[in-house]
């Protein structure tokens, strides 16, 4: 009796101590969500789940591998409770519901006739399935087997439909379907995704720079569900109310209607559901993972910065956003003229995007108040460099500093100053009566559209080559010709003219003619010798281009050197997907890293960055999948012709009249009414990867 | 959440029965059931293992402290099944011979453990006590109705007495191994059939 | 620290409790066990050997050790004389050990009788061994002291059809049996001479 | 068993008394980790390891201490004890020091504490009366068994998912009468040795 006493006394106390000692000398650190979901399950060490033991799987949910359900012994409120620990908030947590990516079903070609076989598992083994498209669901509801909840039935189209209601999210469709159909990801997996060669993606998705899912909020408005259309958009693009006015949807261009018929309006679908938003009063919540206690200082408050910022708080990490501007917003703010973007609606986009707990540093600039030095010093994980692109390139001909003569970004962020801020009231910007824009892009439109608001008389753009190769939108050329401003095409400045006092009074031209196409495919201007023209001017603009402002790198001591840039000074990264800098922990995007270009495409890239930062602070391999689309075309999904088209007019764009709108700054262009965006996402054509919904049978 | 102490109780009857619905806890299932007494003894045994542990790991809940948790649980479960033991081989030796090996073995089935854990370390006493019972008879009724079928199957007896009188010639597969597996099988395949 | 102080504490009290509590029910169940273990695992075979015996063999039993193993004998008297010996040997079956109780009357070295007691053989063939009361029946009247063996190995025991290797083991067993007895004669003579007094 | 060969034990452990198929231990991992080769081959490699690990030091308790001090009847509480204990210290050991070994092997290891296969194997070395030696390898043999059934099942279940499975006896339920099948098959393996 005491023998037996003694040895268990004995045997529990080595065991105890033993235990005890080792966690406490061997102690790793482990995410505490582990121990946290591990106390959840039965701790039955079972392996009825398939994973080898509790911590394995407890590892496998905080990994995101594993939905909350895995543990077969638990009972519901444990799976409940182990979501708890996973999810965030849990008024502002999407529940993790299963995701059908494949709406094809019946409507896609078929390639094979098979008999007798009953299962997809089976069906996918025989050479990818019956279907024309490779990707595409085989509609044998294998996922509906499996699903133990009841909650999957195949529908009337021959794909799996979810019953949100009764889907817990257990992920058991997704393991079943062998061509990864059914899709089970975090908010933080989906954030993370890029497009890639082998995704079920439309046209329009393919070609969007933020890689927005176009066909699905097109879906969301034509069902009326305009608050998921909302979330569809902001899984991809925090700033839809400043897009949905000045994006030049480049997705357009590639709507397989277009080929047919006019291509959908996007948009301006995008347009109507961030004004519902807006209009409503209220921001929708966004989900925003558990914090990570990682801090990234996000440099420029511009479209990219705003964009990475808004992606990796989403992720969970602490940033910071430095800007050297009074407000958010960078070039959309102060680059883009009121009539186009009101600051309105940018302040209400910005406040939604800091609300999700983002820190704002305004009025300091890097180089001139702090150094990336300072910021390592201070603890941030990583930087991101969205200092945009604010230094215009200059003519090179004599007498272009005279006075009268600006730049674009000079004069459109002084005019936005003292539009907007109160402190820059005294500054009135220089209006001349005869005014000249060199220039064919967007900020020489801008220029000459907000000089004939200012009252200016006689407003011209100067361009070297034709209409046809203007950079700018084809909406805002058009816009400028209504508003009366004149266009002097294949003309190449070549001196500018002063009077004694060192004001300007004339541009000297020559006329050119148009060559062999170039590099970029556009044909090449020749000058016609002897052609010199003056134009008698007050004022100028030069808006022949901008590269980003570098001057930080000369002013700040030691990190800043290793920084490579490009000989257009943006900052080079090897991978224009992963947009790491030379310097590990430094990332960038937009217009620093490509010079000037579109505000989707800065939105697109923060994103990219975001992705790259949040794998590199968790010490994950950020090099993009050799699959990664970015932005070119998956091939099969490009057609020559569309069949089953019944043309439709595409809506237009209400637009205030041209006499009313040249005498003020208030918005131009006007959002589409309820009906008319129901009617314009009826015309999609809800396109996948090869098949599409057609009109006609 | 609220639920019933009778609904903790009912719900290992039919709802969670262990092992169709809960699919644990399978090696004493397919290693004894060769006859239906077996079945019910190891049944029996579980249940008792189950619910002391159910009681204790429910009294002592708040004591013991999480990191050692595990530990904990199986003392308290290894010493149910060693007084199991014990006893049987006093009063039931007969019983003892054929369940043997399984016996100790009754420290690692999945479900006493899993109850311990997900359900009593949880809950309190009555509920506990409920669960423990409700999951056991459940456990031994599966064990008798498996014993059963491989029993007059396999032997041609039911409880030991006689069904198909001398002239029958036992399908002797059924109460070896692979007939274990078979059958479990199929018995499960016959739920499912009833439940859709 | 007070964490883990607590942890070895109730990991060491709850041990030391749970050894309390099993030696104390081992020291009230040990005698009933073992005696559940001579009637369950020996008892019927040794009851069916020594059929007819006036008096209880599992209690007249005594032990003899040769060399590392121990082996219990079982005493049956017949005809108010202590002359009949039963105890176990081992041999090797189709799937494992093979245990045979056999008897041997002292007087005439013939055996009396057989009875296997634990096997794991397959069910309706090797177990037959067991079940089949005509094979075990051949054995009785054969001297112990000569090697047994099966008809197709030149001996008198008809091997249970099918089951060649488990009629087999339990002829090395009987014949085990048989040289164990021999080895140990002179001290069971002794032995079983004190329950004659 | 006791007075067999080493080579014997191997055979016997492997085929002819398969724990997985013969003995009936280890069936929740047998059927849980079986759904996909790569999981079953990981498992297989770590029951080998803890049951190496795990059979040598329950040997040792039982000679050393429950033996001498005539404590047998502990054997159950104090083996499943120490193993519970001496897993989740290797465990905890290799996390820190051999961290690749554990991404390895790691996560495998507190299967040992619940998986009847271990403690099952364990108990059945010390019925057999073996040796230190030969217990080793009896163990050694019964893990490399539960690797054998288990691979060879989890191939099976892979090209199940082709066939047409009437829906009541999909997965657990086809599972099982496979797994009664591949059983059948080790049968041939009785009498070897």
């Amino acid at each position: 009796m005491l023998t037996a006493l003694l040895f268990m006394l004995g045997l529990g106390a080595t065991c105890g101590l033993m235990l005890s000692v080792a966690s406490k000398v061997f102690y790793v650190y482990e995410d505490p969500r582990i121990a946290e979901v591990e106390s959840f399950m039965a701790a039955a060490n079972c392996a009825g789940c398939g994973y080898t033991g509790c911590s394995a799987a407890a590892v496998a949910v905080v990994a995101g591998e594993a939905p909350p359900s895995v543990c077969v012994v638990a009972d519901a409120e444990a799976a409940a409770n182990i979501a708890a620990v996973m999810g965030v908030d849990p008024g502002t947590a999407e529940p993790l519901l299963s995701y059908n990516t494949c709406t094809g079903g019946d409507r896609a070609a078929d390639k094979y006739y098979y008999m007798g076989i009953n299962s997809c598992q089976a069906l996918a083994t025989l050479y990818g399935g019956k279907h024309e498209c490779p990707v595409g669901c085989l509609g044998l509801g294998d996922c509906v087997r499996a699903c133990v909840f009841d909650a999957l039935k195949i529908g009337p189209h021959g794909y799996p439909v979810v019953d949100e209601m009764k889907c817990v999210g257990c992920g058991a469709c997704e393991k079943v379907c062998p061509k990864d159909i059914m899709e089970i990801k975090t908010m933080s997996q989906k954030l993370l995704h890029l497009n890639q060669y082998d995704d079920r993606i439309a046209p329009c998705q393919q070609t969007c720079p933020a890689e927005i899912d176009i066909p699905r909020y097109i879906c969301q408005i034509k069902n009326g569900d305009y608050e998921g259309a909302v979330n569809t958009i902001r899984e991809r693009n925090p700033l839809m109310l400043s897009c949905g006015r000045v994006c030049p949807h480049p997705c357009e261009d590639k709507c397989r209607r277009g080929i047919e018929d006019e291509a959908v309006s996007i948009n301006q679908l995008k347009r109507f559901v961030a004004d519902y938003e807006m209009n409503s009063g209220r921001h929708l919540p966004v989900s925003v993972a558990p914090s990570t206690g990682k801090k990234v200082a996000v440099i420029g408050g511009g479209p990219a910065g705003l964009s990475c910022a808004f992606f990796l708080r989403r992720l969970g990490h602490d940033v910071t956003i430095f800007d050297a501007m009074p407000k958010l917003g960078g070039m959309i703010r102060y680059g883009i003229p009121e009539y186009r973007l009101p600051k309105e609606v940018l302040a209400w986009e910005t406040d939604g995007i800091l609300n999700i707990g983002i820190e704002h540093k305004p009025n300091v600039m890097l180089g001139r108040d702090f150094d990336i030095g300072s910021l390592v010093a201070s603890g941030y994980d990583a930087v991101f460099l969205g200092i945009g692109a604010w230094k215009d390139y200059t003519l090179g001909v004599e007498g272009e500093n005279l006075g009268g003569c600006y730049t674009g970004i000079i004069f459109l962020t002084n005019f936005a100053l003292w539009q907007q801020e109160d402190g820059a009231r005294d500054r009135q910007p220089f209006v001349g009566n005869k005014c000249v824009v060199i220039g064919g892009g967007n900020t020489a439109i801008d220029c000459v559209r907000t000089l004939i608001r200012l009252g200016a008389e006689e407003v011209s753009i100067v361009y070297r080559r034709t209409r046809k190769e203007m950079p700018a939108n084809e909406v805002e050329i058009v816009a400028a010709e209504h508003e009366g401003v004149k266009f002097t095409f294949l003309a190449a400045p070549t001196r500018v003219i002063g009077d004694e006092e060192g004001n300007v009074t004339g541009l000297e031209y020559l006329k050119m003619e148009l060559g062999e196409p170039d590099a970029s495919g556009r044909r090449r201007p020749v000058p016609i010798e002897g052609s010199e023209t003056i134009m008698e001017i007050d004022m100028l603009i030069t808006a022949i281009g901008q590269g980003p402002d570098v001057f930080f790198k000369d002013e700040s001591k030691r990190l800043d050197k290793d920084l490579n840039l490009t000989r257009w000074d943006t900052i080079d990264c090897e991978d224009p997907v992963a947009l790491q800098s030379s310097i590990p922990y430094i990332f960038t995007g937009g217009d620093s890293a490509t010079g000037a270009d579109l505000v989707v495409s800065a939105i697109g890239a923060g994103r990219r960055a975001a992705r790259s930062i949040h794998l590199y602070i968790t010490g994950e391999e950020i090099t993009p999948p050799d699959k990664t689309l970015f932005t070119n075309n998956i091939p099969v999904s490009i057609f020559d012709s569309v069949e089953g088209i019944e043309k439709s007019a595409r809506t237009k764009m209400p637009e205030l009249p041209v006499e009313d709108r040249i005498k003020s700054f208030v918005e131009a262009d006007l959002v589409i009414s309820e009906e008319e965006a129901l009617y314009e996402s009826d015309r999609c054509l809800q396109c996948c990867l090869t098949c599409y919904n057609k009109d006609v049978a | 959440m609220a639920k019933t102490i009778t609904q903790e109780f009912t719900k290992g009857l039919w709802k969670e029965i262990p092992p169709f619905r809960l699919v644990l806890g399978l090696c004493p299932v397919l290693g004894v059931t060769t006859t239906m007494e077996n079945g019910i003894g190891m049944g029996l045994a579980t249940t008792f293992v189950l619910l002391c542990s159910n009681i204790l790991v429910s009294s002592l809940r708040n004591i013991i402290p999480p990191k050692v948790r595990i530990a904990c649980f199986i003392i308290i479960i290894a010493t149910f099944v060693i007084v199991v033991e014990l006893v049987m081989q006093a009063y039931a030796y007969r019983l003892f011979l054929k369940l043997g090996l399984f016996i100790p073995l009754i420290v690692v089935n999945c479900i006493v453990l899993g109850r311990a854990e997900a359900f009593a370390s949880k809950n309190g006493l009555l509920p506990s006590m409920a669960d423990g019972l409700g999951i056991g008879i459940g456990f031994t009724l599966s064990l008798a109705s498996l014993g059963a079928i491989r029993e007059v199957l396999g032997t041609g007896t039911f409880y030991g007495a006689s069904v198909f009188g001398p002239s029958f010639q036992p399908f002797t597969f059924m109460i070896q191994a692979p007939g274990a597996f078979v059958c479990l099988g199929l018995m499960l395949c016959i739920m499912n059939l009833f439940e859709n | 620290m007070r964490e883990l102080i607590k942890m070895v504490v109730v990991l060491t009290v709850l041990a030391a409790f749970s050894g309390g509590l099993l030696a104390g029910l081992r020291n009230g169940t040990a005698a009933q066990i073992e005696k559940q273990q001579l009637e369950f695992v020996k008892g019927p075979a040794i009851k069916k050997i020594l059929d007819g015996a006036s008096n209880d063999p599992i209690s007249d039993r005594f032990k003899i050790l040769d060399g590392d193993v121990e082996t219990s004998f079982f005493v049956g008297k017949f005809d108010g004389k202590a002359n009949t010996v039963a105890f176990e040997s081992f041999g090797k079956g189709y799937s494992g050990d093979i245990g045979l109780m056999v008897g041997v009357n002292i007087v005439t070295d013939k055996i009396v009788g057989i009875e296997v007691t634990t096997h794991s053989e397959t069910p309706g063939l090797g177990a037959m061994a067991k079940d089949d009361p005509g094979f075990a029946a051949q054995f009785k009247g054969f001297s112990i002291t000569e090697p047994i063996k099966v008809t197709n190995e030149g001996g008198q025991v008809n091997a249970i059809s099918g089951a060649t290797i488990t009629s087999r083991a339990v002829c090395a067993a009987a014949t085990d049996a048989g040289n164990m007895y021999q080895k140990l004669k002179p001290q069971l003579t002794e032995k079983i001479e004190e329950f004659n007094k | 068993m006791s007075e067999m060969g080493y080579f014997s034990i191997i055979i016997s452990t492997i085929f002819v008394n398969n724990i997985l198929l013969a003995k009936f231990l280890g069936q929740c991992p047998f059927l849980g980790t079986s759904k996909k080769m790569e999981t079953a081959v990981g498992m297989a490699m770590a029951v080998i390891f803890v049951l190496v690990l795990a059979g040598s030091i329950t040997w040792v308790i039982y000679h050393l201490f429950l033996v001498p001090f005539d404590l047998v009847y502990l054997r159950t509480i104090a083996f499943i004890l120490v193993i519970a204990s001496l897993v989740q210290f290797v465990e905890l050991f290799l996390k820190k020091s051999i961290p690749a070994l554990y991404a390895g092997l790691g996560i495998f290891l507190p299967l040992i504490t619940t998986n009847c296969a271990v403690l099952g194997a364990c108990v059945i070395n010390i019925d057999e009366e073996l040796g230190f030696m030969k217990s080793l390898v009896s163990s050694f043999g019964f893990a490399v068994g539960f690797g054998v059934a288990l691979i060879l099942f989890a191939g099976v279940r892979e090209r199940i998912t082709l066939a047409r499975v009437p829906k009541p006896l999909q997965d657990t339920s086809i599972g099982l009468v496979t797994a009664g099948i591949i059983a059948l098959a080790f049968f041939s393996f009785k009498g070897m040795v």
